[in-house]
């Protein structure tokens, strides 16, 4: 793993919401996260191990979140994800969504696991194998281009 | 208050018998009837006689389906495949937060549509029965492997159920496992379990207990994992258990884990009682493994060479599918054999290996440290001076997602793969100990040729399952040999 | 009459140009057009360069299918896949046989049916051309490993074709793999191959030479190995070699194992002149496998551990599937990993083994005498020595099928593992040294309370098949964990 | 493995060829064969490797062997096992005929296998984890049956 440059440019200031969902208590995964996040200038709100999703979505409305993480280790995450992204909507957060970590119990087909998760809302499924890079790299992408048009369509009114 | 005292019997008895209301299956766990059960398993099920008695280290894996068919059918599969000498019967997620509700769903719908619904066996769904008829049909003895703060309905149900061991404590149960969940009150849940198993000691069925000394998994310094043993050794021994497994992860390092088990033996016997019969296990590799079965291998191998120059009463295997989920049958077995044969093949050589003295007598100051730490937090209460000690940060756990804990140490390897520490927090630990670590650290940080940082701990992390020990930084960072996975892993884009 | 001395130009000239009239293909083998061919080619391709230069151990599997495009496949599947750092080409039985005839009735029939009806690769029949688009296919230099006592025209074919690096030698690929090949004829043919190596060295094309170390593969007591490959590097060096990797197979005992691997480093130093550079492969177990790929696995953890701890240059490295057959390139390149993963995770560790230095002195001198009398029994020539001495029974190697060597030397494991020699038959060895083997196979006789016999030796051979170093006496027979295979092995009645 | 008594009684004197076909230098079973089978009273001629059907024949046309024993290692047994038995059959040899090792090239399905190795006339195809002691018993059994039998037949006639 290698871990981006301390002190990167800050990113627009969205904030990005991390947590495991669900009982799931696999720490580390996220704490690596978090340290590469912020390390590429992410303002990160690490919301711990065995987040509820009630927790996920309060702290995503509370913080105006660009971007809403959960990582989920233990094989539970289909069930732990129901309703999620309806209680996101019912919130008007219109955070980018990502799921990541080991998503199923046993040994599944990925591509299977994957559509179960886009089904349930998720903009992008990660698999255990991720490279923290890999994840800044994405959210780079997703809340600039979030931004921009954001801009844009203020301009355009 | 929390104390180090033995539970009284009537007390037992009264918070058995509201437990055993909370779930409809608590009804069946009759202690007269259960000890009756125990008396009628043959010698070959005694869990704490056979470990004990053993003159090679035992193999047992991990394994929990949800069905109770499905499950004999598995545990008869590492027995006769895999060669298993001690079974698991691990306990699913739901079970382990006491939601029975939720485990008797995934149950019922595992039972529909033939899926693994749970993440293990729902043992207090079934109910006393169905473990027995479980210990019934396997030759070997079984031990109930979970994860469980407050595991006492668990034990109540499947004690009476025939199972002859029990893992777990309320430390190494609680601070890896939970977030929320009050160090005091886990410890009190767990006076009630290792007086439970106290009391069919007295009877004459000497439930085994196993601490479960991985920890958090991840770069776990051998000083505070055996300090943690040595504590929850001393809780169970207070409330009447008299055999009892002390257990330690490899951290990959062969001199370190040689060690490391040496001086859980030497320390375990020296603080525990003397009518307690101190054993003790080795986990194989408990941190994030290869994505890949062949490399996978290759750590198990490890695992097993390190076993055969340790020698340890019991191994718990690995299988090579540990990175992608829980494991097929047939490849948990083949994890059971790979450790067996190089097991098999080394444990009759004479391999003495030079400066294990050394690591062992650092590790043993260490652990000495923190146990005494814990013991003077308390005033010569070990409960309380546990509650304290993770309190004021004196004993601490690296990446523990447990707000009982300070989760401030921070592990890192030195140039030679010992497992050492770079963030002390308020770790109980002598200077001169901290002295050692630092220069060795130091070492480390030259040969890379970058300071001492958290990217050496975020490295370490992946190191082995990126195929090394140490994490070193690398020049350029793709590359490398393919590792038999179709995707190099990533994201998959939901445009 | 056979001697010791370089083959005159002229004459290695003539030989050539007879034996490229054997075959169609000879005629495409240009001494000069090879020469250009090999200086394009990049210096990640020199396969002298890059194994003489490697910080670690570099990995090479074997491998060989009749058809170029499937070999082609298959080499790149074991560089990326595998990671393979070195390639092999391995040929098929009637190539090695010099039945070019048969070979080509294979190859035609394996480019029909698209089954591999030849055991490896026959590059006679493919021709200069077809080894060049091999080797400028990959991305690692390659060698041609065989098992043929006449390689003449192989040599010719292969090395104008592009190979840098040819195994073999006049003891290791006759003793070992044939009955009647007269060792007088095949050292003189050997020499020829040495000697053209030899006159692409001249032209700085450094042609990289390897002796087969493992010999027959079962027990080779590591002196004995380790002579032959002194006696090989140095009729090799006769001719002309500058680049010798001296091989060596895994016994298992792994303090004999690293012992072994530095003696043959030390002696092959000694021994061998200056201006050779020498070098040392380490092979993984090469005697009779698990049937069972998951112990496999365990068996190729040893061979990786040992390599860590014994640091060879090279690794040749085993399959999972080495019992059943010739493997799939999927677990061919599975062992490449699973000794990888063992090697990195291990090679940055400090682990001094007590020991070692005094069996490593035990093998150097018994090593040293079986030269010494190779040397005295041709009054200075090591050629003619070498036929004298097998002979005579001075040199020889156990469970050689060839007549031309005593087979009298019969191994046994003894208490530690190691392998010490239990029938001297003539071996030219010190009174001393047999006293030292009894002493220590006496002891295992009295472990095991049988007198030593062939039954040992029967057991022995069995043993790490049956999943463990030493075939000590079962009470039973019989049992045991299952093997993953569905039938215990045996017969299948025609009835 | 475990190798019988050594002085079992002798089997009816009748010889027993064992060899290595073809090309296939692979001694180190045919080398444990032979002591099981002279440990357990058989009186046994090795051939050794490298043996080419010819010498199987005039072995055990010589010998008038009970049983000729076939190994084969290397993979090519399929090639180098065509027309031995038409030879043998032409030689007037009705010894039975066992064929073992590892009898074919790559990962092949060991049910196959055997076919092929019964088509070309083997009475018994054994397999590479074949127990020496199960190659003696066999022996044993289909040794005195044949000798049994052809007692009944002269008596018969
Ligand atoms: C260490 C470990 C533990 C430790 C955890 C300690 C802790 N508190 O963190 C302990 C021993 C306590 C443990 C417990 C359990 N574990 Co566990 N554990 C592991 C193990 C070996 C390594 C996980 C790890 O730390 N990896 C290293 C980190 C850096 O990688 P990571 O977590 O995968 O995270 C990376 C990526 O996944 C990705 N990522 C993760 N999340 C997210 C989120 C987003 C949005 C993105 C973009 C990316 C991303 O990026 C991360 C950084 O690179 C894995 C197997 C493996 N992977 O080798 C099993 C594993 C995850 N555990 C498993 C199970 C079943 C359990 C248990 C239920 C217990 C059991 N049966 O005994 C309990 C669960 C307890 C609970 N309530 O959660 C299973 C899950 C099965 C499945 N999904 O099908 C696994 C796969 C093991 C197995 N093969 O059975 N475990
Ligand atoms: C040692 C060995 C060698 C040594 C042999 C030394 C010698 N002269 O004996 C060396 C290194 C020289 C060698 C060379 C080769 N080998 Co090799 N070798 C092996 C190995 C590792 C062990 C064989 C052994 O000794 N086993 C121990 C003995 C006791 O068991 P056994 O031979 O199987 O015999 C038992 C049973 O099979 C049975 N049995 C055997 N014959 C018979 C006959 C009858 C009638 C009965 C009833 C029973 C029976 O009973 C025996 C006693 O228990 C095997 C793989 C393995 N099995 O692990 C490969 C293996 C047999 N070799 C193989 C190959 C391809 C070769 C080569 C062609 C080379 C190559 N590609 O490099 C050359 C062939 C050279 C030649 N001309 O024959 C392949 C065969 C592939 C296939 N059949 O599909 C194997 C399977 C390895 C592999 N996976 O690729 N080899």
């Amino acid at each position: 793993m290698a871990v981006a440059a301390i002190g990167g440019d800050t990113h627009m200031g969205q904030t990005v919401i991390l947590g495991v969902i669900g009982s799931d208590a696999h720490v580390v995964g996220i704490t690596i996260l978090e340290q590469a996040l912020t390390a590429a200038g992410f303002d990160v709100e690490n919301l711990g191990v065995q987040t509820s999703k009630a927790e996920f979505v309060s702290a995503a409305e509370s913080e105006d979140a660009g971007a809403v993480l959960v990582s989920s280790l233990y094989g539970h995450a289909e069930q732990d994800c129901q309703g999620l992204h309806e209680r996101l909507a019912d919130a008007d957060c219109d955070a980018v969504t990502y799921i990541g970590g080991n998503l199923a119990v046993g040994q599944n087909d990925w591509a299977e696991t994957e559509d179960v998760f886009r089904e349930l809302g998720f903009d992008r499924v990660f698999d255990a194998e991720t490279d923290p890079e890999a994840v800044v790299a994405s959210l780079e992408r997703d809340l600039d281009h979030t931004t921009t048009e954001t801009e844009r369509v203020s301009v355009n009114s | 208050m929390l104390r180090d005292d033995r539970i009284p019997g009537d007390q037992l008895r009264e918070t058995a018998s509201e437990l055993r209301d909370r779930w409809p299956t608590g009804a069946d766990a009759d202690f007269e009837d259960a000890i009756e059960f125990h008396e009628s398993l043959p010698a070959s099920k005694r869990f704490a006689d056979v470990l004990e008695s053993a003159d090679r280290p035992l193999l047992q894996p991990r394994a929990g389906v949800p069905r109770l068919d499905d499950q004999i059918e598995l545990l008869v599969h590492l027995e006769t495949e895999g060669g298993a000498d001690l079974l698991p019967t691990t306990i699913d997620s739901y079970t382990r937060d006491n939601e029975y509700e939720k485990a008797a769903e995934g149950l019922a719908e595992a039972r529909e549509s033939g899926n693994d619904t749970l993440n293990g066996f729902p043992a207090v769904n079934h109910g006393v029965d169905a473990c027995r008829e479980l210990i019934q049909s396997v030759d070997a003895p079984v031990e109930v492997r979970h994860g469980t703060p407050d595991a006492r309905l668990l034990a109540i149900v499947t004690l009476a159920g025939g199972f002859q061991s029990f893992e777990g404590g309320p430390i190494s149960y609680n601070i890896p496992y939970t977030k929320e969940h009050d160090l005091e009150e886990t410890i009190e849940h767990w006076q009630f379990v290792d007086r439970l198993c106290g009391a069919y000691t007295e009877r004459g069925v000497r439930i085994n207990r196993e601490p479960f000394g991985p920890l958090t998994g991840t770069l776990v310094p051998p000083a505070i994992a055996i300090a943690v043993m040595i504590v929850e050794g001393l809780l169970a021994a207070t409330q009447g258990v008299r055999s009892l497994t002390l257990g330690y992860g490899q951290v990959g390092n062969v001199v370190q884990d040689v060690a490391a088990l040496r001086a859980l033996r030497e320390l375990g016997e020296e603080y525990l009682p003397d009518d307690a019969v101190v054993t003790t296990v080795f986990h194989e590799w408990m941190g994030g493994f290869p994505p890949d079965e062949a490399r996978a291998s290759g750590v198990i191998g490890l695992g097993g060479a390190t076993a055969a120059l340790a020698r340890p009463d019991k191994v718990i295997t690995k299988s090579p599918q540990e990175f992608q989920g829980v494991p097929t049958r047939e490849a948990n077995a083949a994890g059971l054999r790979t450790t067996r044969q190089l097991i098999d093949m080394m444990v009759e050589q004479e391999i003495l290996i030079d400066g294990i003295d050394e690591e062992q007598n650092l590790i043993e100051r260490t652990a000495r440290s923190l146990v005494e730490s814990v013991v003077s937090h308390g005033d010569g209460d070990v409960a309380r001076g546990t509650v304290a000690a993770f309190d004021s940060g004196a004993l601490d756990v690296p990446f523990a997602p447990s707000d009982s804990a300070a989760a401030a140490v921070l592990p890192a390897r030195d140039d030679d793969g010992r497992v050492r520490i770079l963030e002390w927090g308020d770790l109980a630990v002598p200077d001169e100990t901290k002295e050692i670590h630092e220069a060795r650290l130091d070492e480390r940080a030259r040969t890379e040729g970058r300071s001492r940082s958290f990217r050496m701990v975020a490295d370490d992390v992946d190191a082995i399952s990126d195929g090394k020990l140490i994490g070193r930084p690398t020049p350029s960072d793709g590359g490398g040999p393919g590792d038999g996975v179709d995707t190099r892993g990533g994201e998959s884009d939901a445009d």
